[in-house]
C-alpha cells in the first residue's frame, strides 16, 4: 500500500535520468577489461591454489598466470586465448600445471592466431562453462535447501555479522547466532583486504577487525551455516564482499561456494577505497554478471555516504545512488529480487523529529523500489560509548525497519563505538530485534503518514532533489560528479585511484568466454 | 570444561568485561582517570573509558569496557547444590504421607514492612510458578499464607498457634539490607520462643544469595526464579533429615 | 482527534454504572468519620508538633488528642467541640498547649452543649478556616509560580522519582534530576509508612526503599524545588502520597506546604495494603476535598493492578477502577483537570503484538478521559536483570506515551528490578525520555489505527468488558467485589483490614468545620 | 573535593557498580557462582548476579552489581594535563609566524589499512569539529592530507618531500591492537630514516590513552572528542619548545 503517493511521471523521470547517467559509464565498462576479471575467467576456468615459495608470501597460481600474459603479450586480447594457446602447446593437464611452469619460467605466452586461436577459445569455452555450471549447481542447491529447510518466517530478515578475524572463532559466533534467530550471516573482512589485488588463500586466523575473504573461508562458513540451518529448520544464508580491487573474482568464488549475498556497490570503492573509477565500473559489471548467473542478491553500499556526509543533507544522494545501482544491475542482468539496495538509519538522533525523518526516507526506499530486497543498516555514526543509549537507538532502527517494511535488517549493535561485536552483543541485539518484531510486527497496519504531514512531505523532497541532482550528473557526466565529491564528500577524479593500471582498453579481437556465456543470458 | 576460564568477548581469553558507575567528580579529564584507575584497580587493564557524561556540576558517569585479568576458578566456585530430588507433587505427598502420618503444616508471611507479596504467592498460591502449581496444591500440606507486612511477633504466635512444621518467610525490599535485617530478626525471635522445638525456618526472595543459611540463622535461602516444587522437595528432604535426627535423639534418650 | 470511534452511548452508560456502584460506598464515606479525618481536621485548625517524651518514640500531637478525646467522650460527634471546648475552658492559646496539658493527664474532654457547643463550634471554624487560607495562599502561589516560570513546554510531562530514604540525599537527587529535564519529583516513601497510624515528625534520613512523608520533608523539598524551578526556568512540581493510614492528614500537609500532585486512590489502601475498606473510602472522601480545595492533582494506582494481576486478562478492571475513581473523585469536588488517573504498561514483553495492545490500552483510557491529565506508567513486572533489554522497553514505553497522547509520563528505570534507581538510572532514563520525545513527539500525526484493526478491536473489547463488570458490581456491591478479588486478584472482605478500628460511625450532631468549609464548595 | 572517593549508586560512598560479562559455562547455578566469584575478585562484594542469561550452550551472559570496595585516589590519578593554553587561530598563526617566519607544514593520514578518515578530517579540514575550524582553516598551516590507508614508507617519504614540521596520523580500527603497532612502527621508520630530525610525531584516534606517548615513541597522543583548535595550539607550544631546544642545542655547539 502506496503510503508517500509519490508522482509516478517523477519517478520515470528519475529512472530515465539514472539510465543516461549511467550509459557512458556502461560503455566504458564494455570497453575495458582488468586484471581482476581476466582472473575471475581463469577461475571459472578452474585455476586454483597459490605459489607458497614465493619470497613475497603465497601469491595466488592466478595472478602469476594473469602477470605473466600481461608481460608477454598484453591483456588486451583477454587473457584465455594465451593461456589455452599455451596449455595445450605444452600438453599439460590442468591449469595448475601450467602455472607451475609459468612461475619455473617455462613459458613465454603469445596470443594464438587462425585455428589456434579457435582451439583455445574452445578449450577456454568448455572450462569456463564447467566453471560455470558448478555456480548453477550451487544455485539449484540453494533453491532445494529452500525448499526444504525453508525461509526467513518473518520480514525483514535479520542479518547478522562476525568479525573475529579469526575463522574458526567466527564459526562459533556465526552458529550462535543462527541459533538465536540470525537469518543472514556476514563474515566481515579484514581491513586492507579490499586493496589487496590478490585474493588470499586458506583458512585464516590472523585478520584485522574482519577476517580475509578466501575460497577455502567461504567453504568453511558455508558447511557450519548448512549444518547449523538443518538444526534451526531455516536455510541460513552467508554473506561476504565483492568488492575491493578483486571484486570479480570474489564474486566468482562466491557462486563457486554458494554464498547467498555479496556486498556489490558499483561506488563504494571509488569512494572509500580510492580504487580507480574505471577500474571500478569495469569489474563492478563483471561481478554482478556472475552474481546474476549465481542468484546471489547483491547488498549496494549508500549506507556508507552517511557516515562521512550528513544523512539530511545528503539524503538525496543515497536515492540517487539507489538509482544507479539499480540501473547497472539490470544492465548486467539482475533482476529486482536479488537487488538488496542499502540504506541507512544515520541521521543524527538529536536532530528534531529524526525518527519520523528516518521514516521518510526508509518509506521512500521502500516506495521507489517495491520489489527489490532493501537491506536497511543499522545507526553506527552517531553510537557513542553509551551502550544504553545505543541500546534503545538500534530498537528504534528496528522499529523503522518494521514500520517501512525493510527486507533484509542488519542488527545493530550497542558496542558499535566501541569494539567489534562480543559474542553477548550480537545475543543481546538479537533479543532487541525479537523484542521489536514481536510486540510492534503488525504496527506497520496502523502507520498511516499524515498526508501533508512531515513525512510524507520530506519524502517528496528528497525526491525532488534526487531528479535535480540526476538532471546534474547527466549533464556533467557521472565521472565528474564522483570527482567533485558528489557522494559521501568524496572527491575521486577519475584519472586517480588505486588499481588504475589493472585496467586495460579491450582490442578487437577481445576473447572472454565467461564474459561471453554470462551476456548472453 | 577447563577449571580456569576467562571472560569471552570475542575471542577465548580476551577477558572483556563492560563496567558503568557513577564517580562523585565533575566532567573531564580528570575524571576520566579516576574512573581509568578504578577500573584498573578491579582488574581490567587495558581500560578503555568509552564514555563519560556529566550528571549535574558533582557527578560523572561512565562507561568502561576492558579486559579483565583475574581468572575464574570453577573449581572454587560456591553454589548451594540441591542435595535432594526434584519430587513430583505425587511423590511429595506420598514421602510426606509416609514420614509424617499427618499434614504438614507451612505458614507463609512477608514480614516487617515488606508488602510484596507476588513472591511468596507465587510459592504457596494453587496458581504457582513458572508452570508448575504452588504448595496449596499439595494434598498433604496444609498452607497458612498470612499474607503482606506481618510483624514478626506476630509471625511467631501464628505459627506456634498453628503448630507449624514449616515457616516460610519472604523479602524482597533489600535497601539498607532489610531483607538480612528482618530475617536474622526472625530467626532470633522462633530460637528465643521456641529453641530446638522451632519450626523448619526458610527464608526467599530475589536478592538473597542461598550460601547466606546459616549466617542468618535459618534452615535454607531460596534466590531468584524458585519453583514451588524445589521449595515441596526440599521440605520433604528436611523433614525426613529432621525425623531421622529426632529418632536418633529419641534413641539416645531411651537407652539413658 | 478520536482514533478509537467509541460508542458515545456505552460510555456514558459505562459513566453511569460506576456511579450506580459508588453510590453506596459514598453514602457509607457520608456517614463515618475516622481518626486519621478528625487528626486531619485539627492539623487545619493549627495543631503542630509531637510528644518527643513520650517512650514509644515521637508521638504527634494531634494523636494524643484525638485518641484522649475518643477515650474521654468518643469521636462521633467530631473532635473540635470538645477539643475547642476544653480550649476555652482552660483558657489555652493554642492547640499545641492542650496537647501538652493532655499527655500531663489534665484535661477531660466532653461533648459541650448548648452555647458552649456554639462557641466551640465557631472558634473551630475560625481556626479551620485559618488552615484553610494557608491551602489557598499555596495554591494561589503555585499559579503565580507557573505563570512566571511556565509550565512544561512539552507534554507528557516527566515525572521522576527519588527514594535514597534520606531526604538530604533526595534533594540531591531532585535537583539534579529537574536539571536534566524532570518536571516532576516525586519523593517515594519508607516502607511501612502506610500502616503507621501517625505522620512522623521533623526532617527524616533512614526509611527503606523511600523517605517518610513528613511535613519538614515536604517543606525542605518544596524549598528545593523552588530554587530549582528558578534555575531551569519552568515550575518543577512535587508529589507524595495521601495513601494509608493517614491519608487525610497528609492531604492536609500537602495542602500546607504546597505539594502539587498526590498519590491517592480510592482502592489501593484496601488492595495492597489490607487496610479496611470503609476507613479507606471514608479518609478517601475527605483528601479528596483537601486535593480539590489545594489545587492538586491526584494520581490514582490502577498500574498497582497490572503486577499482581495480568496486564491482558485484568486491563477491563483497569477501566472500571478509572471510572470508579472519576466518580469519587467529581463527587469530592475534583475537576478534570486534577485528576491524575493512572495506568501502565504492564503486558508480558512476550505476548505477541504487546506493543499494539499497550497502544489499545493508552488510547482507551486517552479517549475516555480527555480531560484528565492520565498518568502512564512504566513497565516494572516485566523488567528484569538484564538492563538492557530494560532500557529497551522503557524505550517503547516512552514511545506509547508520546503516541496515545499521555499527560505525564513516570520514567521508567533500567534497575526496575534491582534497586531503587541509582542517580544514573535516572539520568540515563532521562536521555531515553528525551529522545523518544525528540525524535519521535511528532509521530501520533501517523498514527491511525486500523479502522478495524487489532487496537481499535482491543479498546472496544476492553471497554465491553469493563461495561459488563461495571454491571456485575452494580448488582453485587462494590465491597463484595473488592472481598472477592476483583481488582488486582486481592480479596479484602469489608469487615476486614487495618485501621478499622478508626472508622467511628457520626452521631447525628457531628460537626467537622472542615468537612463543612469544604464541602460547601 | 575529597581525595578519596567511591563510586555512588544513590548513597555517598555505595560503591555500586554495574558490570556484565560473558563466560565460558554453561547456564546454571555453577555458572552464577562462577561470575559472582569473578565479581568479587574485581572487588565487588556483595556482588549481585541479577541477570543470567545462556548464549548457546556453551556461554552464560551476566549483568552483576554490587558495591566495589576499591577507592580512587584523587591524588593518583594521572592524565595528559594540557601544559599548554588553548589558543584563537589567530593567536596561533600569531605565534607560529613570530617563531618560525614561514610556514609550518603538517602532514596527516591514516596509515596501516585503517581506512576511518573521518578523524583525521575532522582536525585538518577546513570543515572542523565541534564548531572548530579544522586546521586547513589557519593561515600560518600548510596542511597536506595523505587520506587513508596510506602504508608507513609512503609517509615518511611525503613527509620527508614536503619538509613536514608535524605528521598527524590517525588510528581508529583497534582489534588486535593494531593502532599499537601501527603508531609504533611509524615511529621507528621516522627514527631510522631521520633521527634527530624527524617531524614533530602525533598520533590519535578514540581508544588511544593520551598518557601512552613515550611508549609509543611519538610526542603527543590525542584521544577521543578532540578538537582542531587543541592541536593547533600544541603545535604553537611543541614548535616553541623545540625551538628552545634546538636553540639550545646550537649555542652549545657554536660555544663548542
Ligand atoms: C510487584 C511489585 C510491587 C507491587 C507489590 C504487589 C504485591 N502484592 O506483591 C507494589 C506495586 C504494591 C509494589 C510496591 C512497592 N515496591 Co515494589 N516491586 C514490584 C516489582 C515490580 C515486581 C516484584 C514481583 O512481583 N516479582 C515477581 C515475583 C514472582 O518474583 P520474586 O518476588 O523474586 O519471587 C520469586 C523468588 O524471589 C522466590 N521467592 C520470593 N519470596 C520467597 C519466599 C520463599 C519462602 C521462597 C521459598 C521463595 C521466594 O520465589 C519467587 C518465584 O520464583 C519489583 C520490580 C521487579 N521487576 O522485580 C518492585 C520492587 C521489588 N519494589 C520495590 C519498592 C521499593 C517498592 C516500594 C517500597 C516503593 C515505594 N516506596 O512506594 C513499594 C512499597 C512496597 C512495600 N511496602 O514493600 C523495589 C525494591 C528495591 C530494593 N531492592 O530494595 C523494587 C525492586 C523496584 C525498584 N527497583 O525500586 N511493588
Ligand atoms: C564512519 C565509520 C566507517 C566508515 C569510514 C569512512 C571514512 N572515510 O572514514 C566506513 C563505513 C568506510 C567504515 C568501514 C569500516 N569500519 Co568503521 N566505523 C565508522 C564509525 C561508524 C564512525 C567513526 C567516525 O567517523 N567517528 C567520528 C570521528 C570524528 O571520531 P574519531 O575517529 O574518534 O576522531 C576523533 C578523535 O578520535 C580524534 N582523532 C582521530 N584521529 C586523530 C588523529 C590525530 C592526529 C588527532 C590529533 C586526533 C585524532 O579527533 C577526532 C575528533 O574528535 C565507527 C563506529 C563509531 N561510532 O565510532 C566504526 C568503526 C571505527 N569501524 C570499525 C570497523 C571494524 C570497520 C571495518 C574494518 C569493518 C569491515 N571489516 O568492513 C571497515 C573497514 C575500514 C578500514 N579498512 O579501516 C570498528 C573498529 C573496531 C575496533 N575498535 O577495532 C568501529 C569501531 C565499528 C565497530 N564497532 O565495529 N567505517
Ligand atoms: C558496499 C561495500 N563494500 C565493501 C565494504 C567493506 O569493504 P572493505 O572490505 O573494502 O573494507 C563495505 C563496508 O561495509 C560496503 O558497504
Ligand atoms: C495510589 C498509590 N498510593 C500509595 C502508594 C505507595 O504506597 P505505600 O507508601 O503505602 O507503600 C502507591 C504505590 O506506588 C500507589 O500507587
Amino acid at each position: 500500500m502506496a503510503l508517500l503517493d509519490l508522482d509516478p511521471t517523477v519517478v520515470a523521470t528519475a529512472r530515465e535520468l539514472a539510465a543516461r547517467a549511467a550509459e557512458p559509464v556502461v560503455a566504458l565498462a564494455k570497453a575495458h577489461t582488468t586484471v581482476a576479471v581476466e582472473r575471475a575467467t581463469l577461475r571459472l576456468a578452474g585455476i586454483t591454489g597459490a605459489d607458497s615459495t614465493h619470497r613475497a608470501g603465497d601469491v595466488p597460481w592466478v595472478n602469476r598466470v594473469v602477470d605473466t600474459v600481461r608481460d608477454h603479450c598484453g591483456l588486451e586480447h583477454g587473457v584465455v586465448l594465451p593461456v589455452f594457446h599455451a596449455l595445450k602447446q605444452h600438453d599439460l593437464a590442468t591449469l595448475t600445471d601450467l602455472a607451475e611452469a609459468t612461475a619455473a619460467g617455462q613459458i613465454r605466452y603469445t596470443l594464438p592466431e587462425g585455428r589456434d586461436r579457435e582451439r583455445a577459445r574452445k578449450a577456454a569455452t568448455t572450462a569456463v562453462t564447467k566453471g560455470l555450471r558448478t555456480v548453477d549447481r550451487n544455485r539449484a542447491q540453494r533453491d532445494r535447501l529452500v525448499a526444504r529447510l525453508g525461509d526467513p518466517p518473518q520480514r525483514p530478515w535479520i542479518y547478522l555479522i562476525v568479525a573475529t578475524g579469526d575463522i574458526d572463532e567466527d564459526v562459533v559466533q556465526a552458529r550462535n547466532a543462527a541459533r538465536a534467530g540470525a537469518d543472514v550471516i556476514a563474515v566481515i573482512r579484514s581491513t586492507g583486504q579490499s586493496l589487496l589485488d590478490y585474493v588470499p588463500e586458506g583458512a585464516t586466523h590472523h585478520g584485522f577487525a574482519g577476517t580475509y575473504a578466501t575460497q577455502e573461508n567461504f567453504r568453511i562458513m558455508r558447511a557450519a551455516l548448512d549444518e547449523v540451518s538443518k538444526e534451526v529448520g531455516r536455510y541460513v544464508r552467508l554473506t561476504n564482499y565483492a568488492s575491493g580491487l578483486c571484486m570479480p573474482e570474489i564474486a566468482v568464488l562466491a557462486g563457486l561456494q554458494r554464498l547467498d549475498m555479496m556486498l556489490n556497490d558499483s561506488m563504494y570503492g571509488i569512494l572509500f577505497r580510492d580504487i580507480n573509477p574505471i577500474r571500478t565500473f569495469v569489474d563492478q559489471r563483471f561481478s554482478r554478471q556472475v552474481h546474476a548467473r549465481a542468484g546471489i542478491v547483491i547488498n549496494t553500499g549508500e549506507d556508507n555516504y552517511l557516515t562521512t556526509a550528513d544523512a539530511v543533507d545528503a539524503a538525496h544522494t543515497v536515492t540517487v545512488s539507489q538509482l544507479l545501482n539499480e540501473h547497472f544491475a539490470h544492465e548486467a542482468g539482475l533482476p529486482d529480487h536479488l537487488l538488496g539496495l542499502g540504506h541507512a538509519f544515520e541521521i543524527n538522533p538529536k536532530v528534531p523529529e529524526s525518527f519520523r525523518l528516518e521514516l521518510a526516507h526508509a518509506l521512500l526506499a521502500r516506495e521507489l523500489f517495491p520489489d527489490a530486497p532493501l537491506k536497511w543498516m543499522p545507526p553506527t555514526k552517531h553510537m557513542t560509548g553509551d551502550v544504553f543509549n545505543g541500546y534503545l537507538l538500534d530498537g528504534f532502527f528496528n522499529l523503522a525497519g518494521v514500520l517501512t517494511g525493510q527486507s533484509i535488517l542488519l542488527v545493530g549493535m550497542m558496542t558499535e563505538a566501541v569494539v567489534t561485536p562480543f559474542l553477548s552483543d550480537r545475543d543481546l541485539a538479537l533479543a532487541n530485534v525479537r523484542y521489536v518484531l514481536n510486540a510492534a510486527g503488525g504496527l506497520a497496519e496502523d502507520f498511516r503518514p499524515a498526508p501533508d504531514g512531515l513525512i510524507v512531505k520530506r519524502a517528496h523532497q528528497v525526491l525532488g532533489e534526487a531528479v535535480d541532482l540526476l538532471g546534474r550528473i547527466v549533464e556533467d557526466g557521472l565521472l565528474d560528479a564522483i570527482a567533485d565529491g558528489t557522494f559521501g564528500l568524496m572527491k575521486r577524479p577519475a584519472d586517480g585511484g588505486r588499481g588504475a593500471d589493472g585496467v586495460v582498453e579491450k582490442a578487437d579481437g577481445y576473447a572472454n568466454p565467461a564474459s561471453e556465456l554470462l551476456e548472453a543470458r | 570444561m577447563k577449571r580456569h576460564v576467562r571472560p569471552y568477548g570475542d575471542t577465548t581469553g580476551d577477558g572483556m568485561v563492560q563496567t558503568s558507575f557513577t564517580l562523585p567528580v565533575p566532567a573531564g579529564p580528570q575524571a576520566d582517570g579516576a574512573a581509568q584507575q578504578l577500573a584498573n584497580k578491579m582488574g581490567i587493564d587495558p581500560a578503555m573509558v568509552v564514555h563519560s557524561h556529566p550528571i549535574g556540576d558533582d557527578f560523572t558517569f561512565f562507561v568502561v569496557y576492558g579486559s579483565v585479568r583475574h581468572l575464574v576458578d570453577l573449581d572454587e566456585v560456591r553454589v548451594v547444590q540441591r542435595e535432594y530430588p526434584l519430587l513430583s507433587p505425587t511423590e511429595v505427598n506420598t514421602a510426606l504421607k509416609k514420614l509424617l502420618r499427618r499434614k504438614l503444616v507451612v505458614v507463609g508471611a512477608c514480614i516487617g514492612t515488606d508488602a510484596h507479596t507476588v513472591g511468596i504467592d507465587a510459592i504457596l498460591n494453587i496458581k504457582g510458578f513458572a508452570g508448575e502449581k504452588g504448595l496449596e496444591y499439595y494434598r498433604e500440606l496444609t498452607v497458612v499464607n498470612l499474607g503482606a507486612q506481618v510483624s514478626v511477633p506476630e509471625l511467631v504466635r501464628r505459627a506456634r498457634d498453628g503448630k507449624a512444621d514449616a515457616v516460610l518467610v519472604s523479602q524482597v525490599v533489600t535497601q539498607r539490607d532489610a531483607h538480612l535485617l528482618n530475617t536474622r530478626e526472625m530467626a532470633a525471635a522462633f530460637r528465643e520462643a521456641m529453641g530446638e522445638r522451632r519450626p523448619l525456618l526458610i527464608a526467599g526472595g530475589p536478592r538473597f544469595d542461598p550460601l547466606m543459611a546459616a549466617e542468618l540463622g535459618v534452615d535454607r535461602v531460596f534466590g531468584r526464579g524458585t519453583t514451588p516444587g524445589e521449595v515441596a522437595s526440599y521440605l520433604v528432604h528436611a523433614m525426613h533429615t529432621r525425623a531421622v535426627h529426632t529418632s536418633a535423639v529419641q534413641t539416645r534418650k531411651d537407652n539413658a
